[in-house]
């Protein structure tokens, strides 16, 4: 996914190839990851699709189904792969995404501690953030959840960047093998103040802590904890909100309903009328629903000795 | 993983140092955060550079190799004043831990008979060389009104004296986040009202990371440029590209502590030099451009800057200009937005930028991007930032109806910010209600690629 | 205060009796809310009126008498299933206090095994009389898993199956609250997504209150309309303008309960008559409105009206129409809306209209204000509402440039709800996140007054 | 300040009379509310306006000081008035008031139990609700607050509408006298929670309880003692954004640096050819800064008996 290996870096050379990650795009909210595979197909309500007839192709071409629906084939992101990977756990959208990078501080040859790996949503674009030459380690509890993580992040090319451990951290805490190595620690645990001593002793000088926690008990008991040797303790919340673009006719009144006054004359209003005082714009509202929450994402600074 | 995964992480820990460094060096870029963001300065460091708090100019000199995350405060010495730092096991708690509910303001006559100890006897207490705590101090003992305030009020009141006698600075690394928040507090029209959690999600939007090449229109003083570089930390490239002549300014780049690895990434090409479809002749532009332009913006003065913030809105603003310090060597970042050389403007035109991220508010986004889309690479992202919303739904509708890109979206950040304090817990009171709009795409391979 | 206040109270209790009814009547509109929001039903309470829920028909006539706010659930009689009042005091605690972090759900695999009672023997329990309440009773103590599912997965478990087995209907009052949200959630559509705090946010920046004379343009099929005449309480007129021949529609205004007091004072008339400054012509126009059109909308069939509302968006929401019950007596609203008598529109064209409130989403705001606006009073206020944000802006500089009013804003509200439990408390992870916007101003005293 | 009286009303005929309120307004955030004196004046930045040229004036008038400045003279109203009051507490706001009057169902004739008092911003718009038939009762521990808030009511012609008592709410509960007549109670204090059994007492069955917080912690324990009792417990929080339109000059970019590819003819970008291609747009976006956070609202409806 990452443009680390030279030869999938995108390029107008760049052709899909057997055992390329491809992220097949029907819609905006239809998508899927497709590993290509020479003799394989694509099956959806539009028809078939056969892999070999991608290959070849440069990566944002449209590919056609037996019936003549197309779809489009793109290069994959941590982006769309936040929209197509398997949820096993609530995951972490591009909005707290972005801000956790962001806060966190990251930068190409950062270590970095994540617990829990979840689906690993978060963690892939932790890995692209410290790329090339950082590390990302990141914890979960359930055996088979870090398993899957792992082959996710096999198929994805990241399994260089990104060490899947089993561990309980707030039980355990992280591992003492990186005492002070840690540029920044990634939390998102039901009760995150049991595993804040041990982020303490990992991180780095003015390192960055995150704790992401739904409900506000979780952030007033992590806060708590966190201010005998933080600093810098604030809490955020970050939603997106999205827009709908289109095109509308936004009728111009009646005029003569409207301004002829004291005249006896008046047509009868018609569809006909409306139409002619019409005129179609191009304009934006917001979507009507939307995410209302997804939880608080608390930083803190490690106080400096 | 454990003998392995400490070797990884010990390597991977040196091969940051420069771009991570978490200590202060003669020469490094700075900012100071003057009680608790009330200030904030952007300074380099060197034993001849000063900051000016209150009446008094402050040598810097003590602050080169102190941890970032460091706390000096004002002490006073036989020659004066100086900063020294604060130990941080003598930091107390930041908040008291509850509410005195018992107690309230009402029997409290705010006047200035409250206070017995005068102007006269502060001085005195100065040039006795008393510190600023132990002053806080006196004029706490001194309060009439002291002792009755409730322990919120009591906080309040050490607060702002200790603010006016006691400054704290805290030294910040000045990395995107702090940057962006500093301009955004105290110039915010000069990187385009960019909050730094729109900044994010237009380096997630165009999937920008090491070893891409990244096309970035940025009249925002350099800010995108200056975020994209941090993210790439010198594997790849960052075109900062140009309408006409003249290269955009590219001053904030200049706070960063780039190394010269990194600055040489950062560069400047007029959009129809990457236009031109001739490779030949492209090249002799690439040099024209370098000739005729007089400076690079990054060679620009104001040396250090003063985003003096105060949460006051009556205050004035003035900016400080320092000279002296910023021209003292190592200073990195001058080669920063130097003419793209032909060969990478080739390489360019050959395989197509990685993505693009438009920061351009007074320009119209459509009429910018449908010339840069086929500068692109199939299947790349981008991401325009816009202050207004219709703008950007014109440039949707025309890239939906001309089948240019596709997974368009037009979204709008919105980031609150929460006080958590034991029974006093609630979103701030007052907020940025607005942090722009985005539209970002993936580009398809049509026609036009 | 003591005698006189309660001698005012309960003076003023008794004058708003009807208008502010706390108990259901024969022929009240009642607003049905079938387990906790999942379907929102309208219906008129008449002896023969009945409810499908599941697949059985209830007959209402319980529900007349009962306080507003009663809660119902069905129970086993002798000649079937009926609807019967739940005992308030019998109303456990809605929430669990706590959640038991000990266990998770690990182990559980959630398959039909884990319940041992079949259709077969529920089918038969009902056929025993069993209430629905036992058969919940029952599916917990024949579920294998039951027993270890967190506290919170069992209030889950029996919320769920007490939403089929055992329903629970609860009486609400049409108010403009519960009407507008009933309507936000199922019919968005219908009201023009007009959301109850932007509704609510109207009726304040158009100052509504008794004894005004309230112009509205209210195509979102009555909601703005009946909310007006709520707030006036039969004190004053509320007029809805209407351009061209044929007055829109008023459906909604047949959900509230109002007395015939408070429909006469709803008038409807056209933009035309309205504006001609010949009051001689203008009576004759009344009486032709009211002699071409067919029918007031008010006369209109759909009697009950479901509001199914289900959390799964993939139910599909049939509207249920129920004859019969509507037509019968007392139809207090059926003289809602009827024209505005000549007398009426004379009074209005010399004082002119206290406020404006225009509800119409299709129709460019400023084309309509324009033509409205000289037919205000002196210093009233208006407020527009509109889903797009570009024609308000639009609208808003032409009245600013022709300098019709002041005091002009573009607001937007923002709503959010919360979860408050013990150790679990967050805004709600769905939410609205759009209730429009609103322009409203100040009209004032110039050249065209 | 409500039509009530009907002399008040509003009416192209209506002019401002020696002893009306009018709400002077010098721009959208500079407003003044005024009690109109044959002999006096009132002078601003921008000189001094006679109170004797303002009577007879209808009102949206303007008025000219002897500069030649002019302010305008509004009617009053609940929404003006909040923004002249004197500020003896924190108050709400109109988008909070608003969906207070909405959620507890108020209509004319109603009766609502208010503490605290505070600067009567809640109070000036219940008794527009409950007009002409109902009445406000409104309690606050301090004598001097309800003293002021008296002067006030008497000021706007709402003392027929609003009655305001001295008594502390949390400590003693609302007056006996109003036992079972109160069609709502709203509560704006910082121990909600000990006045909720009392307000409970008040209300008449299915009436409507708000109490109005500051901080998630008050909401917490209230929502606690609220559960015994009410129902249909939702706590809210409503904040209004508003909007900055102005004409925009949005350049369309240079079509030369943009499109002339190969060609070796190029023009300096200059500031003519922006002027020349640029295009002035009337365009809206939200005003930076707003209120960030004024309280939550918690409303609850009694069950029945």
């Amino acid at each position: 996914m990452l443009p680390t290996d030279e030869t999938k870096q995108l390029s107008f050379n760049r052709r899909i190839a057997e055992g390329d990650l491809v992220i097949v795009y029907e819609r905006h909210d239809t998508m899927k990851a497709v590993k290509v595979i020479a003799g394989s197909v694509l099956q959806n309500r539009f028809g078939v699709y056969k892999h070999s007839e991608w290959i070849g192709k440069p990566f944002g071409s449209k590919a056609l189904s037996n019936k003549g629906r197309f779809i489009y084939l793109l290069a994959p992101t941590p982006e769309l792969w936040t929209l197509v990977l398997n949820h096993r756990t609530q995951i972490l959208y591009i909005a707290d995404i972005s801000l956790v990078v962001m806060y966190l501080e990251l930068v190409p040859g950062c270590v970095v501690l994540e617990s829990g790996t979840g689906s690993g949503s978060l963690s892939t674009s932790l890995a692209r953030a410290v790329a090339p030459s950082g590390h990302v380690y990141t914890f979960d509890f359930h055996e088979e959840r870090a398993a899957s993580a792992r082959e996710d992040f096999e198929k994805t090319g990241l399994s260089n960047l990104v060490t899947v451990g089993v561990r309980d951290i707030q039980g355990e805490g992280f591992p003492d093998e990186f005492i002070g190595l840690a540029d920044s620690v990634f939390l998102d645990l039901p009760q995150p103040w049991l595993a804040i001593p041990s982020a303490e002793k990992m991180l780095k000088q003015d390192g960055v802590l995150c704790s992401f926690s739904p409900c506000i008990e979780q952030v007033q008991r992590s806060c708590e904890v966190l201010r005998s040797s933080f600093t810098d303790i604030r809490t955020f919340e970050i939603l997106l909100r999205s827009y709908d673009v289109r095109e509308v006719n936004i009728k111009d009144s009646n005029e003569d309903g409207l301004v002829v006054s004291g005249s006896r004359k008046r047509r009868q209003f018609s569809q006909e009328d409306a139409e002619e005082n019409s005129g179609h714009q191009v304009l934006a509202r917001p979507s009507p629903e939307a995410r209302g929450h997804t939880g608080y994402l608390t930083f803190a600074r490690l106080k400096c000795l | 993983m454990s003998a392995i995964a400490r070797d990884d992480a010990a390597s991977a820990a040196e091969a940051v140092a420069v771009h991570n460094a978490r200590v202060t060096w003669e020469g490094c870029s700075v900012l100071l955060d003057i009680n608790d963001g009330d200030r904030l300065v952007f300074c380099r460091l060197s034993p001849a550079a000063t900051v000016k708090i209150g009446n008094n100019n402050y040598s810097l000199r003590p602050l080169i190799g102190c941890p970032f995350g460091s706390l000096f405060q004002v002490d006073s010495g036989a020659d004066g004043p100086f900063l020294s730092r604060v130990d941080p096991s003598s930091q107390g708690k930041e908040v008291p831990d509850s509410i005195d509910e018992s107690k309230d303001n009402r029997a409290l006559v705010d006047n200035n008979k409250a206070q017995t100890l005068t102007g006269e006897d502060i001085n005195a207490m100065r040039s006795q060389g008393a510190t600023g705590d132990e002053i806080v101090e006196a004029l706490i003992a001194n309060s009439a009104t002291f002792e009755n305030k409730t322990s919120f009020s009591q906080e309040k009141y050490r607060l702002k004296k200790q603010k006016k006698y006691a400054p704290k600075i805290l030294v910040r690394r000045p990395f995107t986040r702090s940057i962006c928040e500093a301009y955004f507090k105290k110039y915010p029209h000069r990187i385009g009202f960019l909050r730094v959690d729109t900044l994010s999600l237009l380096l997630s939007m165009a999937n920008v990371t090491a070893n891409s090449n990244i096309l970035v229109v940025d009249t925002l003083s350099g800010i995108l440029t200056g975020a994209v570089a941090e993210r790439l930390g010198g594997h790849g490239h960052v075109c900062s590209a140009y309408m006409g002549g003249t290269p955009y300014s590219l001053d904030i780049v200049r706070m960063f502590n780039f190394s010269s690895e990194i600055c040489k990434r950062i560069v400047s090409c007029s959009i129809s030099d990457l236009s031109t479809t001739d490779t030949a002749n492209s090249e002799n532009n690439g040099k024209h451009v370098a000739a005729t332009e007089s400076q690079p913006m990054t060679l620009q003065p104001s040396d250090m800057e003063d985003v003096t913030v105060s949460l006051e809105k009556e205050t004035s603003y003035n900016l400080t200009e320092t000279n002296g310090s910023f021209n003292l060597k190592p200073c990195k970042s001058s080669k920063a937005g130097e003419p793209a050389s032909a060969e990478v403007v080739r390489m360019w035109k050959e395989s197509g930028f990685s993505s693009l991220i438009i920061g351009a508010p007074d320009i119209d986004p459509w009429s910018i991007i449908k010339g840069l889309l086929p500068l692109l690479s199939h299947s790349a992202p981008f991401a325009i930032y816009h202050q207004y919303l219709q703008p950007l739904a014109t440039c949707m509708h025309n890239i939906q109806q001309e089948k240019l890109a596709i997974g368009l979206q037009i979204n709008e950040p919105w980031l609150r910010e929460f006080q958590v304090l034991p029974a006093r817990t609630h979103p701030h009171m007052q907020m940025s209600a607005f942090g722009g709009y985005i539209l970002s795409g993936t580009k398809i391979c049509g026609s036009a690629g």
